[in-house]
């Protein structure tokens, strides 16, 4: 099983969304986050005093599924989500030892 | 500093009953003025936090710009002279303005207490096109054409009705405190507004299904009801001009017509969704305002309880009509509310206006509900027609509406560059 | 519109001074209108944000049902007739009420705005249950026991000590502006409503420990009591009913009498949590002023002070005990401030009562004393025993409570389908 | 309750002018306690979320202490008796003070109604300080500065040119409604306390470079200025202390000012910053108001727009100046506002003041701006004199500052062991 | 070492954090998300339009483990929040490299 | 690759923000957690009851970095945070089996 680690620009949530409901992923867990990357964020202005917006909120979508369909849906993800701009965001995948339902008490990727 | 009799340096008349209405006035004036910060709040807590700064700075430049082109040429175009169509005098200090009708108020209050008190009402036309251009219109764009209403749209329709040689006046039409005047005509703005800016992104769907954007601060936009409904005694109360026997009618039946809509409003969207619609339910108590505006002074509790009903009971359908139908993007009901309570009260003011009051007029009911009728019409023609010209000029010169990527940010960050609510955390 | 002379149309009579004193009562009433707003702000901002918006549907609705009700029955019940106990004229038309007392009222001012001063006092009453038992009732039960509270339970015992003609009334007693009428009688009402429908999920472990649930928005609750103070002054300035010299005495009692009690519910909380309590100070405040509320008229500066004091002093106690003792969860601390400061207040103005006064009314200080205490019990006994009743009806029927996981998704989700803070992340 | 004419049990005269006034005094100065509402909601608003409690205490505190002391002596110190520099008359019952001045006004209207106006305008100044001592100032040390404030240091300059004996307004120095005894002595006390305590935490960086720490919640710093701006047409309107002809002039004058101000503030902000900065037009509002205080009574509708205009222009360099070269953490701008505003408006007074005004003093234009000038400077030194003697006093006993690991953590968990916003997810 | 993701409702926080102790759990991390699985949401009406809730909020506790102890604790929190209803949530397993305590610079186990 | 998750105090976030700045790190994400570990929060008064604070703001720092860099972070980390007081925070470091940047596709520690 892997764990793939969206991370998004907050506008893009619903296209993500439906993305993953065309996939049939089972779950996903979404964060509010503030992150940085190659996009460094802006200077304002705030009562005549300069400051710097450095992190830039960004949303943090998880989604647990079987190792086998980890390349089919990194791919369309970057098919829909990818306009070349800075920014655009990046998935991170990890190794997942196991999940556990808990109403059912299953184990493994039956309890995806 | 006190007690120097400030008049002696003004070298005006003094007497008692004077000044008393003097008194009166201001102090519902200084009541209205309130209506900005309910307008704001409601307007702030109906829509998305990412907007919040942005709907206060509009706010507070139409109050402001409208202040100062109120005094400078809207009073004149409004109140001055005697010619039925538009105002001719007092431009550049209103308080030089002459006229039969604006000499009789001047007389009988003094200048700058009925200036101040028309002030404060035009101020509140503007507003009412904010919340419906709300999320997405640019602040150069609203700032210009907030400043053309006060400059000669809500002058020129003013005129005809309150201006006792305007030619709608003449006919006999009634519109005691704003109902046509204030509200109707801010409806007509704000939907001409709200149709030619577009929908905001996400609100339809490429099909047409329309998809609810829900208002970031139900509490803060419900003490902007309690605020308005505070501040709309004053409008109606104030408007007698003087202090009058009629006061406590004039309040008693505001009262019960906001209390009988908002109640029907519940009920209704009790009935149609299975749960009561709380955003709904406080437009309900703002219908039932706009209607019993027109008409306070000449209907009855038992009129007004109707008046406020049918506002009620209208509403929930104009606000369907409104989204569903002429696909119109209104995100606080400003276009239901104020146009549509301020028709059904101008109307309804026909229906139940005293026998009395008919006789004064000299007009038979059916006459009078004519008369009612034809003002309505008027106006709308008249507002729709030139508030669109403003806003396709608008359109073609500075443009109306943010670029998409500055209204998914938010307006506060892409106009003001700030976060109205920088400690929380926000969902975008 | 304006200068037709609108009394003409309505045929009264018109004389500078009954009209100035409408125009008082006008104002003042005005200013109460706005507890509404005070109230709702500050049971929002103590509670959780998860039930925010049905809070103000509570609010919103219980006012609009009063205004209709009282206007129909519940000022008939209350003030017409000459009955010692209940009243009997005005049945679907207030402005139709007659009565000695009621006909008095009506000649010094107009019906309409001697009606509309009553109509928001008795607004206030059903506000304060609802603080009491929120989070947790279902908003039809309270609906309807707010609307059984101004049909009769409030024009009922009102009757008894505003009437002039009521058994209390007669036998001296003395609530100037409502610590008992309203203030003691929203609390007996609310003290019934929170026992009868629980403590809300996990406010007391099974143990009986306390879980303290802070409310969410310490700022909002905050800007609810500076508006309940500012309408406050027009509650106890606005029940002389004229103008009056005494106007000056009562607004600087009524500050003087706020001020004390939160000064006094500061430092004894420093002292006892070792860090000042803001709510229970801003509470402090609002004990402060239901308790000065009653003998505003005839007790001077420092009698002020005192029973300020004296209710801040007990304040504290209070809500621990109602929370500690009687198990009851007062979300809001409704019941402290209410029926604490008004049996307070109603009892001290016999202690502080100037000379006077008990001469006009032809007792002695013990007299007095013994009276104000007869009316605390009085009303305590029969209202507590009526809202009980009310209450027990409404659990055999529509049901007091919403379910378990009604309660804990929140009622705005449950009640309403909606989330008050749609953009805002918020902790369950 | 109603209808026992209450005058009667106080035994006082009761004629109906003068029951007039005192209704008008009363009603202003109501209004002018909502600026308690006012203040605490801009300076929470414009501050950090993990404060906005202890805000809120100070703020009750600081009235609620003021209210005390002031009736017991401030109000002595400032009206008692003839002294040209400090009052003698009335300590401990305000209501028994004399002397030429208070005499007269207690004559005038009833002394309770004057009493409570000036109660209410005291409260106003400590309130100032609150803003820019905000989020890291001890509550104990603000408590008891606060309390200095209208113990001795408000009532001492207030007597200087409030008591028609004090030795500046024997000069002929106008202040009418308190640019200068309000708000330029709120703003002195305001910059040596901002200054003394020190900037908060991260607001400079070692190398001085300024970091800006934007207010958590614009949209009710914006319901707050919109309060104030409300209430200011109390403060203005209400020191005529009577129903005056002059009445609808001053409400006038003031609202164009704040407009005037605004706007060009939203204009240079636009240009300077590139983008319309909202809380400094917001606070350009304020600068509005405060600079047309000082001669509402006397400048037409043209000087008050240019008074309005020179505050607006100002307001923004006054804020980079205390900001960036003062070195003064103001989180919400108070001292810019209130003592720029302040200074400007007294000056002004001088320039735009009407002939017959001066011709009333017998003082030639060159003369009166000269007296102006007098009484900016000698308030200006003896107040930052006091204050500062004070602070220090306070700094070295029991401290001014909260510790740093409080300060970071907010004052609301430190001073008081809640958070305002339990419900929210707050960014710290 | 191990962290087990554990995602609950909101209510149901107070009883795993009883449970977590009870287990000697030494840290947790808790974190507000939104959420869909199987309960896929419901729809409301705003104003008259119908909208989609179909993200509810959810809790995601975190906590690390010794690898050891996995199995006892997820039994443990399947045992006292298991309702049977769909929404109970789930648990997933991951694991960990390393762990170090910032006070003191430990690693590993010792770190926890 | 390694992912580290550092779990500090909210008034440390601008330390470690420059921290991870000068080891040349190329992106972070940042969440607003409640977490207790051995700091156990402490009791408050509430209007008269008392009641725990057992959960207390913590940030949640997390970086994907080069497996290489891990140890060299880590020690800058501690470096810099520690205070020596409870409460002072934890690292806990992850494998990542992949990491691809959406607006290119490119995979593995380029991505990063
Ligand atoms: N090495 C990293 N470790 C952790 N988070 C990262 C890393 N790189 C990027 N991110 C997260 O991804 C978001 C988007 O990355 P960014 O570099 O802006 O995208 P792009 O490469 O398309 O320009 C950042 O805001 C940050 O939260
Ligand atoms: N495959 C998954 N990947 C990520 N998160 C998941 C996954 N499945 C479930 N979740 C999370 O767990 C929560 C509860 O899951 P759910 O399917 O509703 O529980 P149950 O299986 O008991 O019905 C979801 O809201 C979601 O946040
Ligand atoms: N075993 C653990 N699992 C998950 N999170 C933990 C664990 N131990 C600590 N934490 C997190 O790290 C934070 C700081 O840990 P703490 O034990 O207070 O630090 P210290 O060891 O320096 O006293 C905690 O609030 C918690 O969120």
């Amino acid at each position: 099983m892997n764990k793939l680690e969206i991370i998004i620009k907050p506008e893009k949530l619903e296209v993500l969304k439906a993305v993953l409901d065309d996939q049939k992923v089972n779950g996903v867990m979404i964060t509010n986050i503030m992150g940085y990357g190659n996009q460094k964020g802006y200077t304002q202005m705030y009562r005549g005093s300069e400051y710097n917006v450095n992190l830039l909120p960004k949303v943090k979508v998880e989604t647990v599924i079987a190792a086998k369909d980890t390349a089919r849906i990194v791919e369309a993800i970057i098919k829909e989500i990818r306009t070349g701009e800075i920014g655009d965001g990046k998935i991170f995948v990890y190794e997942i030892e196991n999940a556990i339902r808990i109403r059912t008490g299953e184990q493994g990727e039956e309890a995806l | 500093m006190y007690f120097t009799n400030i008049s002696l340096l003004t070298g005006s008349a003094n007497t008692l009953d004077k000044n008393i209405n003097i008194a009166w006035v201001v102090i519902m004036a200084i009541l209205i003025f309130l209506m900005q910060a309910g307008f704001a709040m409601i307007e702030t807590g109906f829509t998305r936090a990412k907007s919040a700064g942005n709907i206060i700075m509009k706010n507070l430049m139409n109050y402001v710009i409208c202040s100062l082109i109120f005094f400078l040429t809207g009073f004149a175009f409004m109140f001055g002279g005697d010619n039925p169509f538009i105002g001719s005098s007092g431009f550049f200090d209103a308080t030089r303005a002459e006229g039969t009708s604006v000499t009789a108020a001047f007389n009988n209050l003094s200048p700058e207490s009925f200036i101040f008190f028309q002030t404060v009402l035009c101020g509140i036309t503007p507003t009412i096109v904010s919340g419906a251009m709300a999320e997405r219109t640019k602040l150069i764009a609203y700032i210009i054409f907030s400043a053309a209403i006060s400059f000669i749209i809500y002058p020129v329709a003013g005129h005809w009705i309150w201006n006792s040689k305007g030619w709608l006046a003449e006919l006999g039409f009634h519109d005691f405190a704003g109902s046509t005047v204030i509200h109707s005509l801010g409806g007509w703005c704000a939907l001409a507004g709200a149709k030619l800016v577009g929908a905001r992104v996400g609100k339809y769907t490429k099909e047409g299904k329309i998809y609810a954007i829900p208002g970031h601060n139900i509490v803060i936009g419900a003490l902007g009801v309690f605020i308005l409904w505070f501040a709309w005694f004053g409008v109606n109360c104030g408007s007698t001009l003087s202090i009058d026997y009629g006061i406590g009618k004039i309040v008693l039946v505001t009262n019960l017509s906001a209390c009988a809509s908002a109640f029907l409003v519940a009920i209704i969207t009790w009935i149609r969704y299975s749960k009561p619609d709380i955003t709904m339910t406080l437009n309900g108590a703002l219908g039932g305002l706009v209607a019993i505006t027109a008409g306070c002074d000449v209907v009855n509790s038992f009129g007004a309880i109707i008046i406020g009903a049918a506002a009620g009971c209208t509403l929930v359908f104009f606000i369907e009509f409104t989204e569903k139908v002429l696909k119109v993007d209104d995100p606080v009901g400003a276009i239901s509310v104020h146009l549509g309570g301020g028709i059904m009260g101008t109307m309804f003011t026909g229906f139940f206006a005293s026998n009395e009051f008919l006789q004064s007029r000299e007009l038979t009911r059916a006459q009078f509900i004519g008369v009612q009728i034809i003002g309505i019409i008027a106006v709308g023609i008249f507002i729709l027609a030139l508030a669109s010209a403003v806003l396709l000029i608008l359109k073609k010169t500075v443009g109306l509406r943010v670029s998409r990527q500055d209204e998914e940010m938010g307006l506060d960050i892409s106009e003001h560059g700030i976060s109205s609510y920088a400690d929380f955390q926000i969902k975008l």
